[in-house]
């Protein structure tokens, strides 16, 4: 490659005592101008067209939701919480609040979303007049005229496909990490099963222990798991891990 | 007792008047003599209507006092004009400007010129600041200076042969020494406001002044050499009756062109509010309607310039093979905006000079030139060309 | 392989050998493609990095900053060569209840605010230097908030 | 001074004309951000200088070792607004070096795009900052208006404007959409014909040049020894470049020129980055090719595993403003131990000294600029 600019410049600067090339370079702009529109965007009036993956508030797609609380985890800024909401059948769930003042708008819960719920929208004029208004309840995160672009997906190659020469296999990041169960360290108390958001647990009998009572174990269901580690976190003696696939 | 219309001797001729200010016709006093024969005409009566034969009706419509209170209107007269002259220079400014960094400029009503209102309303309604350690009085009058200077420079200068404050054989000597007189007062405020960056800023300004102000005495005494006389009339009309003196003294009327930016102090002669580095130079420490006003003060000085320029090599008032034409006025402030548009056009085009570069600039380049502009001027005035 | 003469674009095997051999006490630990990494005891440090600029020509000191293990503290220094692109790693432990290391701001101007820094963040006091003084915390802090001991509110 | 009338010397001993002390911010016009340059002024020349920086620190460093690995990610934007793609790259780098995996061909090169697109958002950055310190405003908003296209890329290529979060551990968050393939070629051959005229209106200035030239010179031994990296060091003379001499992520793959200018003042700093905008653009054009030749369908992120094992490693790259380094100590979970960041501005600005002494105060603005000061990065 050649080198452009430092080959014309610097010139004589006796050649350049002048000012009547920049003087002509302006005027020049100044007559385009007279029939052109300047650039200037006249910004509350007109507003530039952004793409539909441009990164505003995080929107959210209330049946879709699960309440797994991947974006609680994966927000930096710890602006996102589970509340319980009623949805549209009467019935208690959870789901994600946004703090929009304390949100950096990193999408990050728009692509560790696993079942494509959180999207990022377009809309970025958030100013309010209280920062109690700043809470976006699930509700109030909708946002109209949601679409494909809007989604943000997570998808990885795993470095063993790669090496086995299959390189084009692109996998959802939520397909591949799934609990594993340390058998020795279970108690049986089913938390698993209910903290987890897509019913993946099944709680399985697995013969009677010494008292006779029945030894419960849970039994995953790698279909429906959405690797959210739920189960894992709120196991009270870590009898559950993610087993991660590389 | 009487009519209305018996008190008002509307049309009568001001000229005949045995205290007539000035030597010619002056169109502006004639306005303002008119509008004084209605106005006072309309006191006059109506004190006479309330105190029937009483000697004030009379004596205010005497010849000596209408022609004191009619040069009160006229005065309003020319600076409302002046001023609002002054405002579209603004506007000119900021809209090309605008056009040229590739943005739109004021966008306030009348394609921006209600900007400039809404700007003098805005610092109008700002607190009265004064920093505590400044030296209050200097800081205040030096500042009243700048602006009182400008304003009667700018209200000095002839629109046309008939449109002009004083007519004298002098004129241009005078404009020219009231328009050097505000970098003393920049100087002094830069002292008073205790501040270290308002203080360069002063000392700037007259390092600035030394500069620019002996090339462009050479070169106004040139045109006066060419013109034989430093009436300003005089002047203009010797440009009409020969040629624009731009033609003959192109050379000159570059370097004028250059000291009559440094002049005004506009980019990229700024150096006294260098807003790199000085922040904003002498003007650091005003704020409120004082900043608005130093600001309106420059933008005078800067239609002062145009003028000037206008007059010595443009013309004047005159237009060729028209002479004065209809509205000599206006082809004046006309020539004057175009003068204008170039000094936008400089300042959208250049940066800022340093101050030994202005000093070097001053001596060792417009010096030589306009020294030669005269010597070129001599040959041609000897060779008969002229 | 000359310990005392001048390289200007030595290699990584060039370097691999003879900082052990000229300075007995540097480990060379590791080294990778334009990379080489060691440790240098910290009595050493100062006579180690005079060498290496003089005769070495590694002309630039990227960086310098510190490390707190708790136990101990280092000093990672990363030297770099203009001519070849090498980065040596040079790590210094310094137990914590002497926290001295001699400057090197001497040596490589670069290392002048570094050195200050690492100072004011973790308190390993830099012997000789120039002006010891607090850089980017307020000048009235009295700890040294990058320590471990040093907790973060939400962190606990 | 002996010969003459008035004893010069004896009056000036009289008069007691103390030097001056003025300080430069931290609100100051000058001051891209917040810190303060004092100077000690003999008349207009400086003849003593001291920067202040520290009040913008936020414990950057200190704030990582409480979060996981991805969440440092968008906190690596915040390093430097105008440079944050190289930031976050620099991060993966480090952590990727740590975890020792190699990324996708594909990611290296789109990488490689994304942070040359922020290399010409920056020097623009840097080339407006220049326009309002020599006293233009008109270089300041066309280059503004140029940089708007590039900020447009990296709405098209990830969804914001500046801080982008979009290199990940392992590759990056997206594959390139489908407006940036559009966009991408057309505004780089539109930004080449207008940085022309740009240059246009400094280089054929006789006053821009002037007031660049042949003020605070500084050699080659100084440039190195004092630390002073980027653009300004290749000013100077030395002639390096991390990219080309100590080559990440494919830069050894494609073709392009490292400018190097052996004068040393302002004037020459200021060059070296015009001309390294049109070797970013020949860069982005090549990296575009490439990133076409491999294909829709490679693979442009790896899954990485979320803890780190427990060592050192450090990556290096060459940031707009100059070298950035990132040393990370990790302990085996899924937190760094110890994360620093290397700022080039952090060391450039420590010989602000060095520059601005002997110019005259007017000057103090047109050289410091050359540094592309930058605070966010440099308090941390």
């Amino acid at each position: 490659m050649a080198i452009r600019y430092l080959d014309k410049y610097p010139k004589n600067l006796a050649k350049s005592l002048w000012v009547m090339k920049p003087t002509i370079v302006v005027l020049k702009l100044f007559i385009k101008n007279i029939f052109h529109r300047p650039v200037t965007v006249l910004y509350p009036y007109e507003k530039e067209w952004i793409p539909d993956n441009y990164r505003g508030r995080p929107g959210l797609r209330f049946d879709k939701c699960v309440g797994c609380g991947m974006c609680v985890r994966a927000c930096p800024t710890a602006c996102i919480k589970l509340i319980e909401v009623e949805d549209d059948n009467g019935k208690a769930v959870m789901r994600p609040q946004v703090n929009v003042g304390r949100c950096a708008m990193c999408g990050y819960c728009a692509e560790y979303c696993p079942v494509d719920a959180m999207t990022v929208t377009p809309e970025y004029e958030l100013a309010e007049y209280s920062r109690y208004d700043l809470l976006y309840g699930p509700r109030r995160l909708h946002y109209e005229g949601t679409t494909e672009g809007m989604e943000v997906k997570c998808e990885v190659t795993l470095p063993s496909d790669i090496a086995n020469g299959n390189p084009e296999r692109r996998v959802s990041l939520f397909d591949l990490d799934r609990p594993e169960l340390i058998d020795k360290k279970c108690i049986g108390c089913k938390k698993c099963a209910k903290v987890c958001p897509v019913n993946a647990i099944e709680m399985v009998e697995k013969g009677v222990n010494d008292k006779g009572r029945p030894i419960l174990r849970p039994v995953i269901d790698n279909v429906k798991c959405i690797s959210c580690r739920n189960c894992v976190i709120d196991c009270p003696k870590d009898a559950l891990e993610i087993k991660e696939v590389l | 007792m009487g009519e209305l219309l018996d008190w008002i001797n509307f049309g009568s001729d001001p000229m005949a008047n045995a205290y007539y200010p000035f030597d010619s016709y002056n169109l502006p006093f004639d306005i303002g003599y008119q509008l004084w024969e209605i106005l006072g005409g309309t006191i006059a009566w109506l004190i006479d209507l309330i105190f029937p034969g009483n000697s004030v009706s009379t004596w205010l419509m005497c010849d000596a006092v209408s022609t004191l209170l009619a040069l009160v209107v006229f005065m309003l007269l020319i600076f409302l004009v002046a001023f609002v002259s002054t405002l579209i220079v603004l506007w000119e400014e900021r809209k090309c400007l605008g056009r040229m960094m590739d943005r739109r400029g004021t966008m306030v009503g009348m394609k921006g010129f209600l900007q400039c209102v809404a700007d003098g309303l805005k610092t109008f309604q700002k607190e009265n600041v004064v920093p505590a350690k400044v030296d209050k009085m200097t800081y205040m009058w030096t500042v009243s200076l700048v602006i009182g200077v400008s304003v009667l420079v700018l209200c000095m200068v002839p629109l046309s042969s008939r449109w002009f404050v004083v007519d004298y054989d002098t004129g241009l000597l005078i404009i020219m020494a009231f328009f050097a007189l505000a970098p003393f007062f920049i100087l002094v405020s830069g002292w008073a406001q205790n501040n270290k960056y308002s203080l360069i800023g002063g000392m700037r300004a007259a390092e600035l002044m030394i500069s620019y102000e002996v090339p462009m005495l050479i070169l106004i005494c040139t045109t006066a050499l060419m013109a034989g006389s430093f009436n300003i009339n005089d002047i203009v009309y010797a440009q009409a009756d020969s040629v624009w003196y731009i033609v003959p003294q192109i050379l000159g009327a570059i370097t004028f062109f250059t000291c009559a930016v440094a002049e005004a102090e506009r980019v990229p002669f700024d150096i006294a509010e260098a807003e790199a580095e000085l922040v904003e130079g002498w003007q650091t420490e005003y704020a409120g309607m004082k900043w608005g006003l130093v600001m309106l003060a420059d933008y005078m000085r800067g239609s002062v310039s145009c003028s000037m320029f206008v007059i010595l090599y443009l013309g004047g008032w005159t237009l060729p093979f028209i002479g004065d034409g209809p509205i000599p006025e206006i082809v004046f402030l006309l020539k004057a905006y175009v003068v204008f548009f170039f000094m936008s056009l400089i300042r959208a085009a250049t940066g800022r000079v340093r101050t030994d570069q202005i000093l070097n600039l001053g001596w060792k380049v417009f010096m030589p030139l306009s020294v030669f502009n005269l010597v070129i001027v001599l040959l041609l005035m000897t060779g008969g060309v002229i | 392989m000359d310990a005392d003469a001048v390289y200007q674009t030595p290699t990584v095997e060039e370097i691999a050998s003879i900082l052990p051999a000229k300075f007995a006490s540097v480990k060379v630990t590791k080294t990778e493609t334009r990379r080489v990494y060691a440790t240098v005891p910290r009595e050493d440090i100062f006579a180690v990095c005079t060498y290496i600029h003089d005769n070495l020509t590694f002309e630039h000191c990227t960086t310098l900053l510190g490390v707190d293990y708790v136990d101990h503290m280092s000093v990672v220094y990363h030297l770099s060569n203009y001519y070849n692109g090498v980065m040596i790693e040079l790590v210094v432990d310094v137990p914590v209840d002497d926290l001295h290391v001699e400057s090197v701001t001497s040596i490589w101007e670069g290392a002048n605010w570094h050195e200050r820094e690492t100072w004011e963040l973790f308190g390993i006091v830099f012997d000789n230097h120039p002006k010891l003084e607090r850089l980017l915390t307020p000048k009235t802090y009295e700890f040294f908030p990058f320590r471990k001991s040093y907790k973060l509110r939400g962190s606990e | 001074m002996s010969d003459s009338i008035v004893p010069v010397k004896e009056i000036e001993e009289k008069m007691d004309t103390d030097k001056m002390w003025v300080i430069m911010g931290p609100q100051h016009p000058f001051s891209h951000g917040l810190w303060t340059l004092k100077v000690q002024l003999d008349g207009e020349i400086v003849t003593d200088a001291e920067p202040i920086v520290g009040y913008l620190h936020r414990g950057w460093e200190k704030e990582t070792e409480s979060r996981e690995y991805p969440k440092i990610i968008p906190m690596a934007d915040r390093l430097c607004y105008c440079a944050s793609m190289t930031y976050t790259h620099l991060y993966c780098m480090t952590v990727e070096k740590a975890l020792g995996i190699d990324i996708p061909e594909k990611a290296k090169y789109i990488r490689m795009v994304a942070d040359e697109v922020c290399r010409i958002q920056s020097h623009l950055m840097w080339l407006a900052a220049v326009g309002t310190d020599l006293g233009s405003y008109t270089v300041f908003l066309w280059s503004m208006r140029e940089r708007e296209f590039f900020l447009d890329l990296n709405v098209k290529l990830c969804g914001a404007r500046m801080t982008t979060n979009y290199p990940r551990i392992g590759g990056v968050r997206n594959d390139t959409t489908e407006l940036f393939d559009r966009d991408i070629l057309r505004a780089v051959d539109r930004f080449e014909k207008a940085l022309w005229d740009i240059i246009a209106l400094i280089d054929d200035s006789s006053i821009f040049v002037s007031r660049m030239k042949g003020i605070s010179f500084i050699n080659r031994e100084t440039a190195a020894n004092i630390g002073l990296t980027g653009p300004a060091m290749r000013g100077c003379g030395v002639d390096f470049d991390i990219r080309r001499d100590d080559p990440y992520d494919n830069y050894d793959k494609v073709d392009f020129e490292v400018p190097v200018l052996k004068a040393g003042d302002s004037y020459s700093r200021y060059m070296i980055r015009i001309e390294e905008m049109f070797q970013s653009c020949e860069i982005i054009r090549q990296g575009v090719a490439k990133i076409k030749a491999l294909g829709k369908n490679a693979p442009y992120r790896v899954k990485t595993p979320s803890k780190v094992p427990a060592g050192t490693a450090f990556a290096r790259l060459e940031d707009p403003r100059g070298e950035s380094l990132m040393y990370l100590v990790a302990d085996g979970t899924d937190r760094p131990y110890r994360l620093k960041v290397r700022s080039p501005i952090f060391t450039n600005v420590s010989s602000a000294r060095l520059q601005s002494v002997g110019v005259r105060i007017a000057d103090v603005p047109a050289v410091l600029a050359q540094i592309d000061m930058c605070l966010g990065e440099t308090d941390r």
